[in-house]
């Protein structure tokens, strides 16, 4: 997204739900609580009921970009014809999506990456294009297993974010970051006050002290992706992963995983007809990288674990010269058996 | 109380002697309050290896794991491998010798009894501490956790924050095992067993519906419901959606004729399917560990769903699951008496 | 496509799809027999003919109803009579299962049913039909489990 | 899965085409994937038909068949014989789609009833496609048979079993053979003495070296199947050893317990042991021992003192024989209607009131009374007689819905008979209609009404009952519209016939099935008359529909030749349909180890996988559905096979 010059404004907390009220040409997204401990954002039935300083989400955003399922498009051949394809781009209602953790937010740039970088993906684009990421800068890290400073991040970082938002004593600092940012702030006329020094003041404090929170470390960051290439054969991948059930949990859960899988979902077999379907894929099961031969080049669940922490700190630092790792600690704090991203870079990833 | 160091002292005497290749035991965790299941290989590494209300995997799922690696590996090593095994995990293990999944002799038992212990439901400590952070938890006597937060250590009844299953656990002492530690407690208080099931079976169906409709809606379908699950030891599972398991043998007939029950998309009806079909699966084969409910991201009560054929298997069949490793699993049996009225 | 979920019930020319699993043996031979006495009964029901009601995996009840299935019937020979000695006291037990797996998940209670019905009982085989299409045809259309096709 | 299918609907003439669109069938199903041909025909079934079929298999180079048309129990076995004869295709690539049975004689809509059967069809080609080309599995036959029951029926069946070379063993459940035609006076339509053709038959079964014959013996457990059952027998203890008994009748006269001889019908008594009767097979005193003061000489034990031949031991036990045969023949017979059932007619109520049976009994010369027809009340000769037939036939609202066949004619025969032995008598018979079709047997039933004046009344009676000390018959006469009471001396009932008490057991224990009047079930009404619906069982006599002498010893020989035919050969063809491991998926779980109701499948190899009996592998599938990892399917009804026809059935 294009950058556009700094705009800065004051919001108090009272008057979000009227400024989401302003926003009826868009469908609104905050995380809501869906289950005991589990956040997960929804669509905003009462705007008074939004509160952006609840943990993080357990699903990350990349769902309004890049969803679990996405038809790719439907074909239809009757017995001795050519078969009909029907693309089915998305075109979904524009969006806004509060209370973006800085984290998820530099998830969806390694997203972009991804899907627009050497492979334009119309699914990705269509979507991200429509959608608006209003960040939420963390007062405090929202989970024990936070490190999104270890991996050249920070809790108010702006990357990805159309909108950044530092909550301030009963107000909102609001920041725009992209010109569609900024014409989401104008719609909010007169609701905003422009952002004085001392509120300026006041928001770089409080990033500073978010920053100072401690946070699981990793030491020297840009020598991990060296250290996992000459560890590659170590004996120590599969001691690591014992405990490793071969769960989903990590990657579904990863605002920067993209890994997907393509089957036919035929719904009538003659005509033949059915959809081409997209869905979420992960390193984690065993299946994933299963050769027609019965071959499994990644059969053990020590090299699953390689491939995980090798693609997010040595595969994609080597090709974009950025970990995909954005520390928000979910495979951490998810993985039903306590693999730990950092104790294993922290392990294999130092000179 | 469990005697730590005595369970330390057997595995490290265990592995000193070479009887067993590996000990599968739990030590401490980087990545929070729960216990980490490890495999110790050599004697001094057992001075990691841990017990207490933070052990709650089911170390039965590593036996099968363990079964797995040795294929890979082609290992020939035949000494049997330790496992510590609580009530549940021995549960387990019978079950996995019932269905002929390890010999009996290939796997020594450390049983750890959970009569007057059990261990800990996260989620209810978290309500317990409101919004504090737990870093430690250990028995504290036979009644209460000590709990470790930022505030210091303070005792906490162990009945208010014991896991569910733990609380309705019907052989909380290992029944199987070469050697039990922790004592035979009979005064433990119980909950009714199956009373969540019960008490769901009386909603009305529709509610029941759009209950379990929420639930299917939600899933993930990250699998880690099967993945942590020892009963689905399966070579492929219904939901795979490639051909997984191939032999040199396998035809490429075999191996394009998958039959796809189950579409990979993670929408209800196809969730739904996924689900029932692994309660069925486990019809006469659960062992109530609760972990699927546990590891569960979304929290779906899937312990509520698998306990549901559990409970028919108790009472109207009269089938313990992990009771007998002897019998007849539940079914690939029948009796003359089973229920017939509900046959037109 | 939309949410069919709560479809409002007792559609009119509603004809429920219903798949009837019937053991070679005695169901389908107790069908060949209404079918030579030239009873009439509802067209909705499909017949399947499986070796016997003990070779009734679970998964075909459940991928019935996935496909659309407004009702299942599984039908074998009575207790005692199986052409296969005991595959319907095996298949007894597993339907007992699955049913009350459906009525827990909140299916309703009559889309799914089992009946025995000997190669004799043509009258029944006709009657257990009938009944069935009209509770089914009740409920109206079955969207609790069917996948958005 | 196969490219090149062949679907063939049949019209049946109009049976299917007048209620199912087969045109259409035909055309939609030419529109299924993977179908090359699609032909709808008059009479598939017909030459022509079956012509029209091999020729299309072989000019389009079919490689899977389906015919819609009937049930495949009638033509499936057809089909597959052109299919391999005349399309030179295996025959296990042909399936039919039922769409008769199952769905054009039970639907009337036109429309409805085609959607049905593109549905039907459509699932049989998707099973169809899928199916392999199997070849029969060769078993070893047991070259025995077993021969249940010792009437005439199973007299005529093992006689003609043994003569062709075959060892039989014949179980009969009472103390001798004979059956209930042992207990008939005379025989219609030629009035020859009943015991006179029988007896013969009877020694020759005592002397055939093939025949092992078990008496009060019963069948109590069967495993196995076609060419190799184990059958279980339990014979009692007779408490007489047939090798020494001189049938010298000392041990009777001594005996102090007196019970009804059931061989008389309990019109004369018995001793505790007895000989039923005098040509009785095996030739041999048996002992009773529910009469029986107790077989214990401290109790009694006089017949044992005065038998000089030393042939009673009380020590015997009862046995378990276990046969091992390729083939069973089923003739257990048939017992009269329980009396019990009409009391309206008196039965149990007067002495005078007989059934068919007692009256034979008192016209035979070895009869109670010498062969002179006397009331059982006071020994007088009858004056005025009344038969009353279908007592319990064709009355579907309080007794049997069916015929009874014979009563035509023996009725007719008693009648007959009476006024031989009583020429001054009266005899009446009440009718409904006379079903005299027979050789001989229309003219029997009118030389009685003319020769013998036997009085004809068409109309059912009401009741009988006494006044004054005698009998009063009232029933009505429809042809002349009146009602009539006819003081009797005697009333004869012609009472249903129904299949024999044990039936009902023998047909669980051999799992064969029964009709809805718990007569014996046969494989097909017309074309498979002798044969049950398990392969190897075979039935004859009235244990599977009414049936008088001739009949029956004609569906004995038919039944013994069917064995002939099935044991000619060594080897058996089983049907290679059975079930087969993926090894790739099994675990040695064992669960279908514990299921098979065979005991087919083990564990074998290195890794302790399941592994299939060819042989015990009846093809039931009950593995395949508590295999939890879909490591076990039956050839040909594949899980695969029945998901894509589930698919089928609901358009998917």
């Amino acid at each position: 997204m294009t950058k556009t010059m700094a705009m800065e404004k004051m919001l108090n907390k009272a008057d979000l739900a009227a400024w989401m009220g302003k926003l009826e040409t868009h469908q609104l997204f905050a995380p809501m609580l869906e289950d005991e401990g589990v956040w997960n954002y929804a669509p905003v039935v009462k705007a008074a009921d939004v509160a952006l300083d609840q943990p993080n989400t357990v699903r990350p955003p990349k769902d309004f970009v890049f969803p679990q399922r996405e038809t790719l498009y439907r074909f239809e051949q009757v017995r001795g014809e050519a078969p009909v394809l029907t693309e089915t781009l998305p075109d979904p209602q524009p969006s806004v999506v509060f209370g973006v953790r800085p984290c998820d937010s530099r998830g969806l740039v390694r997203q972009d990456i991804v899907f627009t970088k050497e492979f334009d993906d119309p699914y990705f684009q269509g979507r991200r294009a429509k959608t608006i990421f209003v960040g939420q800068a963390c007062k405090v890290p929202p989970s024990p297993n936070c490190f999104c400073n270890s991996v050249g991040g920070s809790p108010s970082s702006e990357d990805g974010l159309d909108l950044l938002m530092t909550e301030l004593d009963g107000k909102y600092h609001v920041k725009a970051v992209t010109q569609r940012g900024a014409d989401l702030l104008a719609k909010g006329g007169a609701l905003f006050k422009e952002a004085s020094a001392s509120d300026k003041a006041a928001v770089a404090k409080a990033h500073e002290s978010a920053k100072a929170h401690p946070q699981r470390p990793i030491k020297e960051l840009g020598k991990v992706a060296g250290a996992l290439k000459q560890n590659f054969d170590s004996k120590a991948w599969d001691e690591m992963a014992k405990a490793c059930i071969g769960c989903g949990i990590c990657t579904f859960l990863c605002p920067t995983c993209h890994c997907f899988d393509i089957n036919d979902e035929v719904t009538c077999s003659s005509p033949c007809k059915g959809e081409r379907v997209r869905t979420w894929d992960t390193c984690q099961f065993p299946d994933f990288t299963m050769h027609t031969s019965g071959h499994n080049p990644r059969e053990t669940l020590g090299s699953r674990l390689r491939q995980r922490v090798c693609h997010k700190f040595q595969y994609f630092t080597e090709n974009h010269d950025m970990p995909q790792c954005t520390g928000c600690g979910r495979c951490i704090s998810l993985c039903p058996v306590g693999i730990d991203i950092v104790s294993v870079v922290e392990r294999l990833g130092q000179p | 109380m469990i005697d730590v160091a005595a369970i330390k002292a057997h595995a490290k005497a265990l592995l000193e002697k070479g009887t067993v290749r590996a000990v599968i035991g739990y030590r401490n965790s980087t990545a929070g309050l729960l216990a980490e299941p490890f495999v110790f290989t050599g004697p001094e590494s057992v001075d990691d290896l841990i017990y207490g209300p933070s052990c709650v995997q089911n170390l039965a799922l590593y036996l099968v794991n363990d079964k797995k690696e040795r294929a890979h590996h082609k290992s020939d090593d035949a000494r049997p491998v330790a496992v510590v095994a609580k009530g549940c995990d021995a549960r387990a293990i019978t079950v996995l010798l019932q269905e002929k999944h390890f010999l009996r002799e290939a796997i020594h038992v450390i049983g750890v009894s959970c009569e007057g212990t059990g261990v800990v439901d996260t989620k209810k400590l978290a309500r317990k501490l409101g919004g504090k952070h737990a870093v430690e938890i250990d028995f504290d006597g036979g009644e209460a956790f000590a709990v470790t937060t930022a505030d210091g250590v303070q005792s906490l009844p162990a009945a208010e924050i014991m896991a569910e299953r733990c609380l309705e656990c019907r052989g909380a002492h290992p029944q199987l095992a070469d050697i039990a530690f922790g004592e035979a407690k009979t005064d433990r208080a119980l909950h009714t067993p199956f009373q969540a099931v019960k008490h769901k079976m009386k909603e009305e169906q529709d509610n029941r519906w759009s209950f379990w409709a929420r639930q299917f809606d939600r899933c993930l379908r990250c699998y880690a419901c099967r993945s942590v699950c020892p009963m689905c030891y399966c070579e492929e599972c219904v939901v795979d959606s490639i051909q997984f398991a191939v032999l040199p043998d396998t035809t490429a007939e075999e191996k394009a004729n998958r039959i796809k029950w189950i579409e990979r998309s993670p929408n209800r009806s196809e969730s739904a399917m996924y689900h029932m079909v692994r309660a069925i699966h486990l019809a006469g084969r659960c062992i109530d560990c609760a972990e699927c409910e546990r590891v569960c991201p979304v929290n779906i009560p899937l312990r509520l769903l698998n306990t549901r054929l559990e409970m028919e298997a108790f009472e109207t069949f009269d089938y313990n699951p992990g009771s007998d490793m002897n019998a007849p699993t539940l079914t690939s049996s029948f009796k003359d008496t089973d229920p017939n009225s509900f046959i037109r | 496509m939309a949410n069919v979920q709560e479809t409002a019930k007792d559609e009119p020319g509603f004809e429920p799809k219903i798949v009837a699993f019937l053991c070679k043996w005695c169901s389908s031979a107790g069908s060949d027999l209404a079918g030579v006495s030239r009873l009439q009964y509802p067209s909705n029901a499909v017949p399947i003919t499986i070796m016997c009601s003990g070779s009734m995996s679970p998964m075909f009840v459940l991928s019935a109803f996935n496909k659309g299935a407004d009702g299942v019937l599984v039908s074998g020979c009575h207790p005692g009579d199986c052409h296969y000695l005991k595959g319907n006291f095996y298949a007894r037990r597993k339907i007992y299962l699955v049913q009350k797996l459906l009525q827990f998940i909140g299916l309703e209670n009559d889309r799914f049913r089992m009946s025995w019905v000997s190669a004799a009982e043509g009258v029944k085989f006709a009657g257990v039909v009938d009944e069935f299409v009209k509770d089914v045809k009740k409920l109206g259309p079955q969207t609790r489990l069917k996948a958005k096709r | 899965m196969t490219k090149r299918t062949g679907v063939f609907v049949c019209h049946c003439g109009n049976n299917i085409a007048a209620t199912v669109d087969v045109a259409r069938v035909a055309k939609e199903m030419g529109e299924v994937e993977g179908v090359i041909f699609s032909k709808d025909y008059v009479y598939m079934c017909s030459d022509p038909g079956q012509s029209t079929m091999a020729n299309a298999i072989k000019d389009n180079k079919l490689d899977s068949v389906v015919v819609s048309c009937c049930s495949p129990t009638l033509h499936e076995k057809t089909f597959r014989d052109v299919t391999e004869e005349g399309g030179e295709l295996n025959p296990y690539r042909c399936e039919i789609a039922n769409i008769r049975e199952q769905c054009a004689w039970v639907h009337k809509e036109k429309p409805k009833a085609t959607e049905k059967a593109l549905k039907i069809t459509r699932a049989a080609i998707k099973r169809v496609q899928n199916n392999q080309s199997l070849t029969p599995i060769g078993v070893p036959v047991t070259r025995r048979v077993m021969v249940i029951g010792g009437g005439v029926a199973g007299i005529q069946a093992a006689l003609d079993l043994a003569n062709a070379g075959l060892q039989v063993v014949l179980v009969e459940k009472n103390p001798t053979v004979g059956g209930h035609m042992i207990q008939l006076s005379e025989t219609f339509p030629t009035l020859d003495c009943s015991q006179c053709i029988l007896s013969p038959k009877m020694v020759e079964v005592s002397k055939n070296k093939n025949i092992k014959l078990l008496t009060q013996a019963e069948v109590q457990e069967v495993s196995g199947f076609v060419g190799n059952f184990k059958v279980k027998v339990r014979q009692k203890a007779i408490y007489v050893d047939p090798e020494k008994c001189k049938i010298c009748d000392d041990c009777a006269k001594v005996c102090p317990t007196v019970v009804p001889n059931e061989y008389d019908l309990n019109l004369t008594p018995r001793r505790a042991i007895f000989i039923p009767y005098a040509q009785a097979i095996p030739a041999t005193y048996t002992l009773d021992e529910s009469a029986c003061l107790g077989l214990n000489p401290v109790v009694c034990g006089k017949c044992a003192d005065v038998c000089e031949a030393d042939a009673i031991n009380y020590d015997m036990r009862p046995k378990t024989i276990v046969e091992e045969v390729g083939a069973i023949v089923v003739a257990t017979g048939f017992d009269l209607y329980g009396k019990e059932n009409l009391g309206e007619y008196g039965m149990g109520k007067y002495a005078d009131v007989l059934d068919g049976l007692q009256f034979e009994r008192l016209c035979s010369a070895s009869g109670p009374t010498g062969g002179h027809v006397l009331r059982p009340s006071d020994h007088k000769e009858p004056k005025n007689v009344v038969f009353i037939q279908c007592a319990g036939s064709r009355d579907p609202e309080s007794h049997c819905a069916y015929c009874s066949k014979i009563c035509c004619m023996y009725t007719a025969k008693h009648a007959t008979l009476y006024k031989h032995h009583v020429p001054d008598g009266q005899a009446y018979v009440f009718y409904i209609d006379i079903r005299s079709g027979g050789k001989g047997y229309e003219e029997f039933v009118q030389r009685s009404m003319e020769r013998d004046e036997v009085m004809y009344l068409r109309g059912r009676v009401s009741k009988v009952y006494e006044n004054n000390g005698s009998m009063i018959v009232k029933g009505v006469d429809t042809i002349s519209g009146k009602n009539v009471e006819i003081e009797a001396d005697m009333v004869v009932l012609a009472l249903a016939m129904q299949p024999s008490k044990g039936t009902a057991d023998v047909a669980k224990t051999l799992k064969i099935g029964r009709d809805k009047d718990g007569f014996l079930a046969e494989a097909h009404p017309k074309l498979r008359p002798v044969e049950s619906v398990t392969a190897g069982i075979f039935l004859a006599g009235a244990a599977q529909a009414p049936k008088d002498i001739p009949e029956t010893v004609c569906q004995a020989s038919a039944a013994a030749s069917k064995v002939i035919q099935l044991l000619s050969k060594d080897e058996l063809m089983h049907s290679p349909a059975i079930a087969k491991v993926r090894l790739s998926h099994c675990t040695g779980c064992e669960m279908c180890v514990q299921a098979c109701p065979y005991g087919a499948i083990s564990l074998s190899g290195p890794n302790a996988k399941a592994s299939v009996n060819d042989v015990l592998c009846e093809g039931c599938g009950t593995c395949q559905a508590v295999c939890l990892r879909a490591a076990i399917d039956v050839k040909n009804i594949t899980q695969m096979q029945v998901h894509d026809m589930i698919n089928a059935c609901l358009g998917v």
